[in-house]
Formats: structure tokens, C-alpha cells, sequence
């Protein structure tokens, strides 16, 4: 069923157990993003010290695929060079942009290959983005402060 | 009189339907809340209007122009009859939206002291139920103005408020804009008593008749509202047309919105004077081919008729809350009962958010809506992030709701809860 | 390079010239200026987003929401092509005239102080060519803010003069709104110098390309202007839907104009926030179909070439001119050279009022148009009550030219003149 | 030819050589109308004094049909007791309205008849009927005064 290409195994497990969904208090940069097509909205914060992406932790509500992505992106983040980090982003945007036509590459992305099928439903492909963009936003507002 | 209505009959006329979806389904289509399907003689009366008579119209001596104002003008006499409304009340807009800030704007740009202008310490009163099209325009126009907008709220069952009424409606109150049918709850606005209120301190009644006028009878002089807005696409009618209704006088008084060609009475470079209504409503080339196929879209409803229209709906979301009611952790947001109350049904199922029903039911062919629904206040009021809809129209009938019902229970199973 | 350019084969993919004129007639169609024909892939387009894909755009996670949404998004990019732009800087509207409306109700919603702001004595430059659409919303514009209208006048062949160049847009002056090609008189407006010199003394420059973007091609990369008008129905497209085209970074600076559903980036009772550009000026369920047409006009037009049909405008009216240079009593309104000229051609003919003449010519099939053609102080200042217009367009040759001249001389006739 | 059902020769007359186009310095009512579509304009005198109408004369520019229709109308309308004036108004905007199914009575209108034609004319009806809904307001006005 098309469906399981959109809902894989991994995307419904970080949606039931969402990683680093808990605001940590101390931050370098906080960030709120809305989806106002769908009103989901997210609340993320990020550490970063000389050049590294030391914590992302954050809250907010939304559909699976965004709440499984928003988990895979901060988990895949944590311990990455800003640079890393920035680049690991623009592989995913990438991947969404693809139309199905892409897997995605597993060393760079880890569990955010799972989302490649997102990248067929036009509709949900903001939802996959929605904690890469605001991991984006912090890191970048980060860098500035 | 029971009437002669069969969906499976109707859905023929609706090329649309002979779509194969996702999984090899048939098409489920229980979103006509956000725009509805056409039927055939809507899509053929615009074709014909470009192949046979397509011209500017009001502007040549030739003969296509002289079809198209015919056509055009006549499209604006089957509106008139159909709200039962003088022809000259009818504006054209290009959605409801469009007419909602036409409104808006107009009182905007009255002079101060005029019936339609607003000062500060002036009230706005709306209600939790509100589109955003219905709240916006008058947010903004309370920033230009000074004005403040109050509203009715809502009970845990989605109906207005009324014991509010005289603290809201006041000396003070200049415009009371409400909907008539809520578009995420269904909920049905009593307004007799409202614009009887409104009346009686001087206020102007406005009322959003998106989610009514396609689909119950709708008679502006029995409503005794002051102005009107619905959009074509929800109503069998194409895209990129809606309705302006405004009583003439008030029309013929009021400043106009779009300014340049068609709407003037003379023009020099530095001045402008205006032409009576419709006219002065309808700056430049107007949606000439989309007008004629909303009459198109209004006779073939005239031709079911709206009682029977009514009924039918009435019967469905009857079977539909029956059904609901009988569903494991699913919950209808909005009225339970059957009373003053649209074919529109918002509901939750725990544990799977609205987004991903509506992926799952997508995989079976059912078109539903997800999301905060352009009422976002309303979202936030029921504490909600949003809802999955299901909206039913003419071509609906039991079987599409069996396939709802039976689609939940697949979105159950499929996110285990 | 001489393009296969062969009107009477393009003709056959217009159902409309089909059809029988009075008096047994083929189709002249010779009003495009006012509003052009359609072709069949226009109708087809429209008619397939009905019966396919018919969904309200980005508010479903339906397959047919996503067919519409990308179908209109797809149209969108076909236009920003079509004009060499970013694809967010592409706004649909219903028409030229709300594009011109939406620029100058945006303008005046901005915060005093802001880049698009006006205030008593800055001033807003047109000039006497402009048609309605581009002369009245500044006129409001100006009324609302104390702003001041002044404008370049012409000559006696309808070219601006524009040795008033340095008196008209100086340190005061904060917009130059100017027609790209006249609809009355064919002028095309030398605009490169007047952009440069609006940008020098920080105005912005709002083109009204409704009889240019149509006709040659636009680039507004290179043009170098900061907002850009034009209508679909004048461009092979549907009625019903318009261009808004402007710098991306002004977009999204500015405020929007109508406000609703999906225009939004948060919304409570009392407040609104918006949504980057171009759905901030998107509101409300848009005119989806009419967009999907548009792209596909757009897309006609460039398989025809944009080059190829502004050099076949170009020898046609070179030809139509020479051939009115031989009629007796008739004289051409503007320019009688074709140089920096478009293909339209205003005339009088000594002793018969236009009306009059496009009647007559109505008889045979010719179907031109008569009286001030919206641009009404620009017949006060020829000193005429009106002119007839012929207007020609891909589908027209020398046979329609030829039928035109010999449709003058039986009006003359006819009137004894 | 249909166009000849248009302009009859009693038009082309009353348009060459028009009658009472010429404004009288004394007048009980004066109107100026427009017809924004296509650009006519008239300005219209008349006098009337109990409850007859002495004097209707006019100006302005236009086309044959609103040119003649005026000529007609003032002539008509000389002589005549108000309350007749506006009955005759009356069966001129009804015959006006007819798309080409009346013929008109000649006891009331007399050239008027000649206007019939128009009728099957949509665009042109506007035409016709200025110098007429001139008339007729100027009549009411001087009534008022
Ligand atoms: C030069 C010009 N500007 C503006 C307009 C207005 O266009 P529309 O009536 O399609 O809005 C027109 C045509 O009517 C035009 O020719
Ligand atoms: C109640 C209500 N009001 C206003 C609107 C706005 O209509 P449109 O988007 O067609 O302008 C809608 C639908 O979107 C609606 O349901």
C-alpha cells in the first residue's frame, strides 16, 4: 500500500517516542515555527559552542511526520559541527524536494531516510521539514549572537 | 413531499466522480465545505460563453458584446432570484472573501459622520465561529479606524452564546458580522433575534453565507440582513467568483472599493465620480465566463430544488451522527444533535492526529479536510489543534459515509490506538 | 529569421471564429484591446482542472487537493517564465485593475514612515495616457493621504512629453505609475529613462502592462521596474484572473491588501499575523482554474513565440496604416508611424460619431470598439467625445485589415459622408 | 438590412438637422446627463409653468440614435401638459424595453416610432433614452422647484 512508503516502521516508533522532546532550559538560540496551513507549531532550542552543536531539545504538537521528523532531525544534530549540521540539512531538503525519486544517503542521514517517502505526497513534505527549517533558523540565530 | 433525490443519479452529471483515486477507489468527496464539485452544464455554459460570445462587455456596439452583457447581465438576474434579491443588489466579486473586505474597505472609506464610517471607541461584533474571512477584514479595519471588535463565544457544543447579546449589542455597536453556518462545526447562527438586535441600535448586519447559500434556501428579504457574501466555488459554480449582496440603498451610498474602468460616471485626472450599483462594485473586466456558469451552478441547484437540497442534507447528517455516535474514541466536535445544525462534521480520534486520518483516508479515496479550517480562534477556543471534516453536498449519500465510517476504522487500526 | 506566422491556421484553434457574424458574416475580431479570444487549450485546461483535479488548493492532504495545488503552483512558475521573475513574486489577482488596487490599498495600509508610504505633498506621477484602472486608484490613493497627482502630458501624435521629465519626478516624487503601451492610441511608453529616474529619487515604479505583456515580450529583470499589472483575459487567457508581479523583497515588506484564509501565519480574536509573499496578497480559496488557463494562454503564446508576435503586430499595422493613409475624411488618433506603436489603431471618420461607425461595421462582422476606451481625460484632452479602435492580435492578418477599410467606406456611404 | 431597421430615414434627418438644439436662456429646470459608457453628454432646459410644458431645448454631443432621439423627444414634448409629457416618457422607455416586438404607437410618440428599432439594439438603447431620461428629470425637478 502507498501508504507504508509514507508511514515507515521507524517514522510511527519516534512519533510514539518522540527523542529530545522536552525543552532543556539553557540555550544559545530558541526559535517558534508555525505551519499555518496546518497549525502545527514548534518550539526548539539549540546549544551551540564554538562551532558545535552541543544540544537541540523541544516541544510542540503536530502530525507524526512532523513530530517523528522534528525527533530524527534533533537526535541526528546533537554532536555535529555547525557546518556538518547545516550540510546534513540541505541533504534532507534535498531528499523532500525529490518526488520519490531518491532514497537518500543512510550515512548522512540515519533515520531520516525513512522520510524519503514523504517527498511523493506534496502535501506533507512541509510537515517533514518543519523542525529541519527551525534547527536551521536556531543554528543560524545561534551563530549570530 | 418526499423528493425524487438520488446522489448516485446526481454524481452522473458530475464528470469528476468517473475519477479512479489512491488504492483503485472511487472518490469519497466529503470536502465541499472548502469548494464543492461542478456539474457538466456549469463546466459547458463557460465553455459556451467563450465559444460562442466571448466580448468585454458594456463596452462595444458589436454584436459578441451585446451577447456577452446578455449573458452576463442575465447571470446577475438568476442571483437576484435565487437570493430573492433586486438585480441591481448583485454584485460580482471574485469570492467571499474579496466580498467581505469590498464591505470592509467601502465603510473604511467613508467619510467621517456617514452611516457606514466607524470612530474610535465604534464596536465590531463577531463571534468564536468566524473564518477567517469574516474576522480579518474587520480586525483590520477596527486597527484603521479605532474601532474595537468584541465577539459572542461559543458553548463546549459549538453554539453562539445569545444570553450575551445585550452586553455585546449596544448604543455603541455599528456592525454585527456573523456567520451563518459554521464551516468547521456545522453549528447554524439563529440570527432573526440578532439582526433585530442590530437594527434596533442602528447597527448593520452582515452575514457570511459561505457555508449556507449553497445549501438552504436563502431569501435576503426575509433574513432582513443589510449586506451578504458567498463565494461560487462552494456553491456548484466555478472558481474565481462570489457574491456581494448589500441592500441598494446602502449600496448607492456607500464609497466604492476597486476604483477604474466601468465603475464611473465621469472622470477627470485629479477626480472621479461614481456610477450607481452594480457598477460601482465592479471595477474593470469582470469575470464575465465565470458568472454565467455560477447561474449555471444555481439553476441546476434551483432545478433539485433548495428545500429538497436542505432535506437531503438533513437526512445525511442524521445517518452520519448516528454512525459517529457508535465509534470507539472518536469524537464529533460540535452540535450532537441534529438541530439548526449543517452537513458539516468535525471530529477527533484519539490518539492519531487530523492530519494523518485524512492520509489515511486519502489511501481509500475519501477527501476530507484537516486542520484548523481557517477558524483558528475557534481551534485554540475548543482547545484543539485542528480537526478532520468531513462536509457533505448534492452528491452525497449513505454509501460515502459508510466509506467515512469504514475509513476510520482503518486509520485506527493502521495507528494502532 | 521570418516566422511561420499564418494567422488563418492560428484562427482554427479558436472555436469562436466558428461562428456567424450579423448579416451572415465571418468573425473580424478586431476589439482585443478590449478583451482577446480563447484558445481551445485555454478551454481544455480550465475544463480538465474540473473534471480531474478539482480540489481548493493547500488546505487538504487529499490526492486531489495536491493535484490542484500543484496544478496552480504549476501555473505560477509557467507565468514567472513567462516574465522572467522569481516564482514567489508572482501574485494572482482577478484582474489588472485589483493588481493596481492591491499595490495602492497596500501602500496606504503601511505605517506612516515606512518605504511605501505616502504623506501630504509627495506625489504620485501618471501621465494623460493612462487608462482608468491606473489613474483612479492613485487619485484615492492621493485623496487618502494628502498626496498629489501629477502627470506627463502628450503631444499631438500621443507621446509623452517628456522633457517634463525632471519636473515631474523629483526629490517628492514617491511613485511613477505609467501605461507601458496605451490602449487608445497604440503608444508605447519609452519607460527605461523614466525607471532610472524615478529609482534616482527613490520612487517606485509601477508598470501597466495590460496592452504590453500581452503583445511582446516582458522581462522584469530587465525592464528594471518595481511592480507590474497586466489581465489574463487580454492575453488568451480566462476571464476572471490578473497578474500582480513585484519585487520580492517589497512583498513581503509590505502590508496586504485583502485579508482571509490562507494568507495568514497566525491568526487570534484580535490579531493577525502574515504570511511571506505571494500568498499574503492570496486570499481566500483563489481563482484556481482561471490560473491553470492563464498558464495555459501563456504557454500558447510561447510556442508562437513572443518575438514572432510582436513582429507580426508590428507589420500588420504597419500595413493597416499605410492602407488608412488612402482613406479619404478618416484620421488616425496617435501615432501615424509605427515606431515604439502597438497594434491598435483609433480613428474618427469626419461626420459620423463612433458608435455609429462601430455599428455599421458591426453589419459586416467587424467587431471594433467605440467611445473613450476607459481613458476619458485622454479624450478630453484630443478634444474628442470618443474614437473607433481597431485592435489587432495573433489571429488577425491583412484580410481583416482589408475587411476594416472597405466596412469604412461603406460607413461612409452610409451616412452619406 | 437589418441596420436599416436601425437608422430609418426620419433618424438620419433628425440626427443631420437636429430640432431645439440650442440652450434658451430662460428655463424653470436645467440637467446635464451622461452616459459613462459610451461618453454622450446633453444638457437639457425646460420650462414649465402649471403643469404645462412651454419650452424644452438642448445641447450636447453623441451619437445619431441619442442625437435624433433627443431632436425627437424635445419636439414631442413642446406643448404638451406635464402629466401627458410623462406618459408619453413612459411609452417610449416600455417600447425601448420591447427587443424588437412593438412597433409603438404613433398617436403618442409620432417620429418617435421611428426609434422602434432600437430596441433589438442593446448597446444603443442607453443611447435613445438620454435625451429622454433628461427630460423626464427635468420635468420632475422644475415640478419640485
Ligand atoms: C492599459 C490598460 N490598463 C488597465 C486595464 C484594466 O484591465 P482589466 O479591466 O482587465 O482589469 C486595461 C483594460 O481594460 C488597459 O487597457
Ligand atoms: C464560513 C466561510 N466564510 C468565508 C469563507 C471564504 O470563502 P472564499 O475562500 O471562497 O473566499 C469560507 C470558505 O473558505 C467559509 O467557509
Amino acid at each position: 500500500m502507498e501508504l507504508d512508503s509514507l508511514y515507515q516502521e521507524v517514522i510511527l516508533d519516534h512519533y510514539k517516542h518522540p527523542l529530545h522532546k522536552k525543552l532543556l532550559p539553557s540555550y544559545t538560540a530558541q526559535v517558534h515555527h508555525v505551519n499555518p496551513s496546518c497549525g502545527d507549531e514548534i518550539t526548539l532550542n539549540v546549544s551551540i559552542q564554538d562551532g558545535l552543536v552541543e544540544n537541540v531539545s523541544w516541544d510542540g504538537v503536530g502530525c507524526s511526520i512532523s513530530q517523528a521528523s522534528t525527533s530524527i532531525a534533533s537526535d541526528l544534530m546533537m554532536g555535529k559541527t555547525l557546518d556538518q549540521a547545516l550540510l546534513i540539512v540541505e541533504a534532507f531538503s534535498k531528499l523532500m524536494s525529490s518526488k520519490g525519486n531518491e532514497k537518500g544517503d543512510e550515512d548522512v542521514l540515519e533515520d531520516g531516510v525513512a522520510l524519503a517517502g514523504v517527498s511523493k505526497f506534496p502535501a506533507r513534505i512541509k510537515c517533514a521539514l518543519l523542525g529541519w527549517m527551525a534547527f536551521k533558523d536556531a543554528a543560524l540565530q545561534s551563530g549570530k549572537n | 413531499m418526499k423528493p425524487m433525490f438520488t446522489p448516485a443519479e446526481i454524481r452522473k452529471d458530475f464528470p469528476i466522480f468517473a475519477k479512479t483515486m489512491r488504492g483503485g477507489n472511487r472518490l469519497v468527496y466529503l470536502d465541499s465545505g472548502a469548494t464543492s464539485q461542478k456539474p457538466i452544464s456549469v463546466l459547458n455554459a463557460e465553455r459556451e460563453f467563450y465559444e460562442l460570445h466571448n466580448a468585454a462587455v458594456h463596452r462595444g456596439a458589436h454584436l459578441l458584446a451585446e451577447e456577452a452583457s446578455s449573458a452576463y447581465e442575465g447571470a446577475r438576474e438568476t442571483l437576484a432570484k435565487f437570493l430573492n434579491a433586486e438585480v441591481d443588489e448583485v454584485v460580482f466579486t471574485k469570492s467571499a472573501t474579496e466580498s467581505i473586505n469590498a464591505i470592509a474597505y467601502s465603510f473604511g472609506n467613508s467619510a467621517p459622520g456617514s452611516k457606514f464610517a466607524l470612530k474610535a471607541g465604534d464596536r465590531i461584533v463577531l463571534s468564536e465561529l468566524e473564518h477567517h474571512a469574516n474576522l480579518i477584514p474587520w480586525q483590520q479595519l477596527a486597527k484603521r479606524t479605532g474601532a474595537e471588535i468584541v465577539w459572542f463565544p461559543i458553548d463546549t457544543e459549538g453554539r453562539l452564546d445569545l444570553s450575551k447579546t445585550d452586553e455585546l449589542i449596544t448604543n455603541r455597536t455599528k456592525i454585527v458580522a456573523l456567520t451563518h453556518q459554521s464551516n468547521v462545526l456545522g453549528t447554524i447562527v439563529p440570527i432573526a433575534k440578532l439582526v433585530e438586535a442590530a437594527h434596533a441600535v442602528g447597527a448593520l448586519f452582515i452575514l457570511d453565507a459561505c457555508q449556507s447559500a449553497p445549501h438552504f434556501q436563502i431569501d435576503v428579504k426575509e433574513l432582513d440582513v443589510d449586506f451578504l457574501a458567498f463565494s461560487g466555488h462552494k456553491a456548484l459554480g466555478p472558481t474565481g467568483v462570489g457574491i456581494l449582496w448589500g441592500r441598494l440603498e446602502y449600496l448607492n451610498e456607500m464609497e466604492p472599493f476597486l476604483t477604474g474602468g466601468s465603475m464611473i460616471e465621469s472622470v477627470t485626472m485629479t477626480e472621479a465620480t461614481w456610477a450607481p450599483a452594480p457598477k460601482r462594485f465592479e471595477a474593470g473586466v469582470p469575470n464575465m465566463a465565470q458568472a454565467v456558469g455560477l447561474a449555471a451552478a444555481v439553476n441546476y441547484l434551483d432545478s433539485l430544488g433548495m428545500a429538497n437540497v436542505a432535506l437531503h442534507e438533513k437526512e445525511l447528517t442524521s445517518y452520519a451522527l448516528k454512525k459517529f455516535s457508535d465509534l470507539d474514541g472518536v469524537n464529533v466536535i460540535g452540535p450532537k444533535n441534529n438541530i439548526d445544525r449543517g452537513a458539516v462534521i468535525s471530529f477527533e480520534i484519539a490518539g492519531i492526529h487530523p492530519h494523518d486520518v485524512g492520509q489515511v483516508l486519502d489511501q481509500y479515496g475519501i477527501a476530507v479536510r484537516t486542520g484548523h479550517h481557517c477558524a483558528w480562534p475557534l481551534m485554540k477556543k475548543l482547545g484543539l489543534v485542528g480537526t478532520t471534516r468531513a462536509s457533505f453536498y448534492v452528491y452525497n449519500d449513505e454509501s460515502d459515509v459508510d466509506a467515512l465510517i469504514s475509513g476510520i476504522s482503518e486509520a485506527k487500526k493502521y495507528f494502532k490506538v
